[in-house]
């Protein structure tokens, strides 16, 4: 246990203190996400509020197939980064490093999905901000613009969040690859994991509410 | 609580200031919460000369009804700079980042806070979004006032509205790391036997400001976003002409903003608690309900936003259950008046600089807190609104309250910051200078205001001049009254005499650590076996100094 | 172990029903129906994800104190956009 | 001090039905919220004195329950903030009251830095407000651009110009004379500047103040003739070659919509047709209409609205 004990940080007595105190504090950091990410669902519900029609329809113009495939690869990188979580804390690090990286490449095919499915909807001339002229014939077509902000702004930012995850989880894979002892690892991914599980858990609402308003 | 401890002699053990490596990259790199607390005190006191130099400026102009001294342009930014300025980079972080990151550690028999990287990370945070600022300043100010309201700073402000908007948004998640650290310390890194109910007040109230700082913060950073997003690069969300909705931003704004004058407020009771108790040489009187109420303005405190907008179009509907809320949000802070009266009660007062401080945090707060009634009954805030009445109001609380508090805190643990005493005699003056200065400043304009003097004019109709004139002459006196105890506790800083561990006899563990602490506060982790106060105000003492 | 895959499996339940869903012309009831399943997977994801089932109680109160926030911010602003008359809502007008 | 000046400060200050009762509800609390402040500062430095440090004095705590002043003073500020709220309130709801019939309908429209006021006869005024006295009026407020703010501190009254939508407030002058109108929310450069005044006048004085001005055509003559120059005639009149909805005697008529809703074509239907021209489209016509939203000032459109809404059979244009 002497390894242990060094590994316990100078302003704390003991091991299961300073795990308290990171959990603690991790779990405060992704409640402050869930409000930054609730301020833009605030906008959206008072949007869909005022024009439920036109976000029925311009949900019809989303590409459901290419959500639902983006939906189920965000779900499986989360059981990768659990199963991860569950190897390290049994001691076995090579297969916590191996779905480490099971999980990196996930999140970059969610971020390919993703990135094809802007280009599509580039090319239909949807993107409000980015074609000059914004094609929408369902009539309305300043509603449709607003959820079409509020579609960019929303998965744009979740997009950010999960690459920002990516990078995160690939710093711990180089981080853990020494053969020093197992409790910090352990820790880094613990924390790391959290943070993968709430980006899946935003995606997992968001996905309904634009993809779904159908 | 045995007051045992060496006396305190702080050449035997090196003090947190004076232990090696104190090179500027040392400080600079310190990860030692009683370092970063320094930093933190220099870099507020200098956003606080600017904001005050802004409000010197505005003071000096309104004393004319014609616009003399600055052009509309000018009075415009110079009054946004002093919203921005003083709201975010130096009310905010101000008691929490200084005196609470300086003593919770200390006050819970800690080593230091639970992520010290963090801490220093969340004063380079401040620096980073006050470059921001500093920079949006410089190159010509930003037109908006500090509320940012669309469609006029997404649209129409033609300033450097994105640059200060980034600023405020870096300078947010300072506060957010803030409040994460001291949510975690103080849930795990209590010293034995301390329990929740032997906490002095003031870690209770930096616990609850920190709670506020967590769950408010994100949403003014989201925003805040929004609105840049909107301007760089027509994300229209906001916009009327696309069916965006005004009042949206500003639901999503003071869901940020009214928790935000908790987060100034809470500490400055938190500080008032402390001094009061030591003061008086008496126990706080009911010690629970001073806590809970902590807790339930924190809470309640999120529930009340919508008194800001009951003129802006929001439905009667909302208005009313606004309102009602808003007085509920009053009651906690009565419980707290009523308590520090009471605790003065058959106490042994001492009349030290810092407790004059606390008794006029005392006194201007009660005002303030009552003229908040006036805004949240809705009839009269449709006549009060945007009007001098609420400029009044909030600087009673903000200036009135949490600055004097800020001031009396600084006062009352200087010994234990930098082991030297100040002039009592100076101490007492500026509280008594700042205390006539800031009422002859702000009581005329509740008189303007409810006759109807709107907020943000550069130039007034003729009626008003008088209040204007005699506000402008207190805000003179004021300016002048601030420069006192900078004086003072610098002067002390290097002349002051020195003080020994405990210079006022108080209670706490703070006060069990040597003046200045070493860098890791104990030598041993101090146990704690009774509830906090332990005065008995029975027992004659003359609150003599150490010779 | 186990259980992970469990979760696994039932959350891809869960996604294809409320796929499914979306396809039936539930018109009023789609929106409650998509987010209550929304609310069971994340459920899932953090009681065994995110080990919440194993956690202390500080970190469960940590864990729904973000979203209790949101929904003080959700439920009290809508006390105003509820009850916005039509006419008031934005560019209607009732002069 | 110019007339202006001197006719303000002769004015009263409390010059609509509400505001006295306003003020009633503001001295209420002053004098409760005093004594309140006054009692601590006088508690605190009584005690304060009583009790120094010098002063020899029984300081043996006797209050045995410690929990009986804190109820009290939990309790006594709840039931005073409650008797409060429903003061404000009620009178808050006679602010919100729907006008009466015969109130004077006015249309105030925010532009950057002026206010303009458009009364029912198509008199137009900037910066200015002539209203007869004791007659409720009723100021219906819009803005082009950003947030402006309507405060007569005379009538006690102060609503937002919202951009996007309309908002109104509603009062009644009881005192002749010339009060202050400014603008409470800050919409940028002059938005100091953007003030006025309002001049109450006796009925007949009103009477001949609208005489006298010069007399601009009536909103819905104004309404008439650009029904014609914007081209809505074009499509929109008896004989026109497209196949569009004859608009005469629209106003207030049940509207049948493609997709089988029906509703009845009040204002805010009008508006929205002309801005929004896809979004309540007619049963049996194609949504070919151009949006409007770009080629009409707040102005025009309010003209074509009073227009349309006494547009009937008997004159087609």
């Amino acid at each position: 246990m002497k390894e242990a004990q060094n590994a316990v940080r100078m302003q704390f007595e003991a091991l299961d203190q300073q795990k308290q105190a990171d959990t603690l504090g991790m779990w405060i950091f992704l409640a402050t996400e869930v409000l930054f990410f609730g301020g833009m669902f605030m906008a959206y519900a008072a949007y869909r509020w005022f024009n439920p029609d036109v976000f029925v329809l311009a949900s019809k113009e989303l590409n459901l197939l290419a959500g639902s495939i983006n939906t189920a690869v965000l779900l499986s990188s989360s059981l990768t980064m659990a199963l991860a979580d569950h190897f390290i804390h049994a001691g076995n690090k090579t297969n916590a490093q191996r779905l480490l990286t099971l999980t990196i490449s996930l999140g970059l095919v969610f971020l390919l999905i993703k990135g094809y499915e802007y280009h599509e909807e580039y090319s239909h001339g949807l993107i409000p901000f980015i074609n000059d002229q914004f094609q929408w014939e369902h009539g309305q077509a300043d509603r449709a613009e607003l959820f079409f902000n509020l579609y960019f702004l929303m998965t744009g930012m979740h997009a950010l969040h999960l690459f920002l995850g990516c990078c995160l989880l690939t710093v711990m894979l180089f981080i853990n690859r020494g053969r020093r002892t197992l409790f910090r690892p352990q820790m880094r991914i613990k924390l790391s994991a959290l943070y993968w599980h709430f980006v899946d858990v935003v995606w997992v609402f968001l996905f309904p509410l634009f993809y779904l308003a159908r | 609580m045995s007051n045992a401890t060496s006396a305190g002699d702080y050449r035997a053990t090196k003090s947190y200031l004076h232990h090696e490596p104190h090179s500027i990259r040392a400080w600079l790199l310190t990860t030692d919460h009683k370092r970063i607390a320094w930093l933190f005190i220099a870099s507020i006191t200098f956003f606080f000369v600017i904001g005050g130099l802004a409000a010197t400026l505005i003071r000096l102009e309104l004393i004319t009804p014609v616009g003399d001294l600055l052009t509309a342009e000018g009075y415009n930014r110079t009054f946004s700079l002093h919203g921005i300025v003083m709201v975010w980079f130096f009310l905010v972080p101000a008691i929490p980042a200084t005196l609470g990151n300086f003593l919770l550690p200390i006050m819970i028999g800690a080593r230091d806070l639970a992520f010290p990287r963090l801490n220093l990370l969340s004063w380079y945070v401040y620096i980073l979004g006050a470059l921001f600022t500093v920079f949006a300043v410089v190159a010509g100010g930003v037109d908006t006032g500090w509320t940012f309201y669309t469609p006029l700073s997404s649209m129409f402000a033609n300033g450097n509205v994105v640059a200060a908007i980034i600023g405020v948004f870096v300078v947010g998640f300072s506060s957010i790391l803030t409040g994460i650290n001291f949510i975690a310390t103080v849930h795990t890194m209590r010293a034995p036997g301390l329990t929740w109910f032997r906490l002095p007040l003031f870690v209770w109230a930096i616990y609850a400001t920190a709670l506020i700082m967590v769950l408010a913060t994100p949403v003014l950073a989201i925003t805040l976003l929004m609105v840049a997003l909107e301007r760089l690069f027509q994300i229209g969300i906001f916009n009327p002409a696309l069916g965006g909705d005004p009042l949206l931003f500003q639901h999503l704004f003071w869901f940020y903003s009214h928790p935000a004058v908790y987060i100034m407020i809470l500490p400055g009771m938190g500080v008032v608690s402390e001094i009061i108790t030591c003061f008086a040489r008496k126990r706080i009187f009911g010690y629970r309900f001073m806590a809970y109420s902590l807790l339930a303005i924190a809470f309640i405190g999120f529930l009340v936003w919508g008194h800001h907008m009951f003129v802006s179009g929001q439905t009667t509907y909302a208005s009313l259950a606004f309102g009602l809320l808003s007085f509920l949000v009053a009651i906690p802070s009565a419980v707290k008046v009523f308590n520090w009266t009471a605790t003065l009660y058959k106490g042994r007062i001492h009349f030290d600089g810092a407790m004059l401080y606390a008794l006029g945090f005392v006194a201007l707060f009660t005002i303030g807190g009552l003229t908040g009634l006036f805004l949240a009954s809705v009839a009269l805030d449709v006549q009060v609104h945007d009007t001098y009445f609420v400029v009044a109001h909030f600087h009673y609380i903000m200036v009135g309250g949490m600055v004097m508090a800020y001031l009396g805190g600084l006062h009352f643990w200087w010994p234990k910051i930098s082991g030297r005493l100040f002039s009592e005699f100076w101490a007492k003056v500026s509280a008594i200078t700042i205390f006539v200065g800031f009422n002859l400043t702000f009581f005329p304009q509740f008189i303007m205001g409810y006759l109807g003097m709107p907020r943000r004019y550069h130039t007034y109709t003729p009626e008003f001049t008088s209040y204007h004139v005699i506000s402008s002459l207190g805000a003179l006196l004021l300016a002048a009254g601030y420069l006192l105890p900078l004086l003072n506790l610098g002067w002390s800083m290097f002349w002051g005499k020195r003080s020994g561990s405990n210079p006022w006899h108080a209670t706490g563990l703070e006060w069990q650590a040597h003046s200045p602490p070493p860098p890791l506060n104990f030598e041993s982790v101090p146990e704690v076996t009774e509830p906090p106060y332990n005065y008995d105000a029975r027992d004659p003492f003359d609150g003599s100094r150490p010779q | 172990m186990r259980k992970l895959l469990l979760t696994y499996a039932a959350l891809l339940a869960l996604l294809s029903l409320t796929v499914a869903a979306s396809f039936i012309p539930l018109d009023t009831w789609s929106l409650p129906v998509s987010l209550g399943i929304a609310t069971a997977k994340t459920a899932l994801i953090m009681a065994f994800f995110m080990q919440l089932s194993r956690a202390s109680t500080l970190t469960r109160v940590a864990a729904a104190a973000g979203f209790l926030w949101l929904a003080i911010l959700l439920s009290l602003s809508f006390s105003d956009y509820a009850f916005r008359e039509p006419e008031n809502a934005s560019y209607h007008s009732n002069p | 001090m110019n007339e202006l000046q001197q006719a303000v400060e002769q004015s009263p200050f409390a010059a609509s039905e509400l505001a006295s009762d306003v003020d009633l509800l503001f001295y209420a609390m002053l004098t409760v919220c005093g004594f309140v402040a006054l009692g601590v500062t006088v508690a605190m430095l009584d005690f304060c004195i009583r009790y120094r440090s010098g002063k020899q004095v029984d300081r043996t705590l006797r209050l045995r329950n410690l929990r009986l002043p804190e109820y009290i003073w939990i309790g006594v500020p709840l039931l005073i903030f409650l008797g409060f709220f429903v003061w404000g309130a009620t009178l808050f709801m006679r602010y919100q009251q729907l006008p009466p019939e015969d109130a004077l309908r006015i249309h105030g429209v925010g532009k950057q830095w002026m206010w303009k006021f458009y009364h029912p006869g198509g008199q137009r005024e900037i910066n200015e407000l002539h209203i007869p006295v004791d007659r409720p009026v009723v100021v219906v407020l819009s803005s082009e651009d950003v947030i402006h703010s309507f405060f007569v501190p005379a009538f006690r009254v102060k609503q937002d110009a919202v951009p996007g939508r309309y908002t109104r407030t509603a009062f009644t002058a009881s005192e002749p004379g010339t009060y202050r109108l400014f603008c409470a929310e800050f919409c940028g450069l002059k938005h100091s500047k953007m003030r006025g005044q309002v001049e109450v006048m006796s009925a007949q004085h009103y009477a001949e103040w609208l005489d006298t001005r010069e007399q601009s055509p009536t909103l819905a003559a104004a309404g008439e003739a650009l029904f014609r120059t914007k081209g809505c005639s074009g499509c929109h009149a008896v004989d026109s070659a497209v196949h569009a909805p004859d608009l005469r005697g629209i106003y207030g008529r049940i509207v049948h919509l493609r997709d089988g809703r029906s509703l009845r074509a009040d204002v805010a239907y009008l508006r929205d047709s002309i801005l929004l021209p896809e979004k309540d489209v007619v049963a049996g016509y194609q949504p070919i209409m151009p949006s409007f939203a770009d080629q009409l000032t707040e102005e025009e459109l309010l003209k074509i609205l009073a227009f349309l809404q006494d547009f009937d059979e008997r004159d087609a244009p």
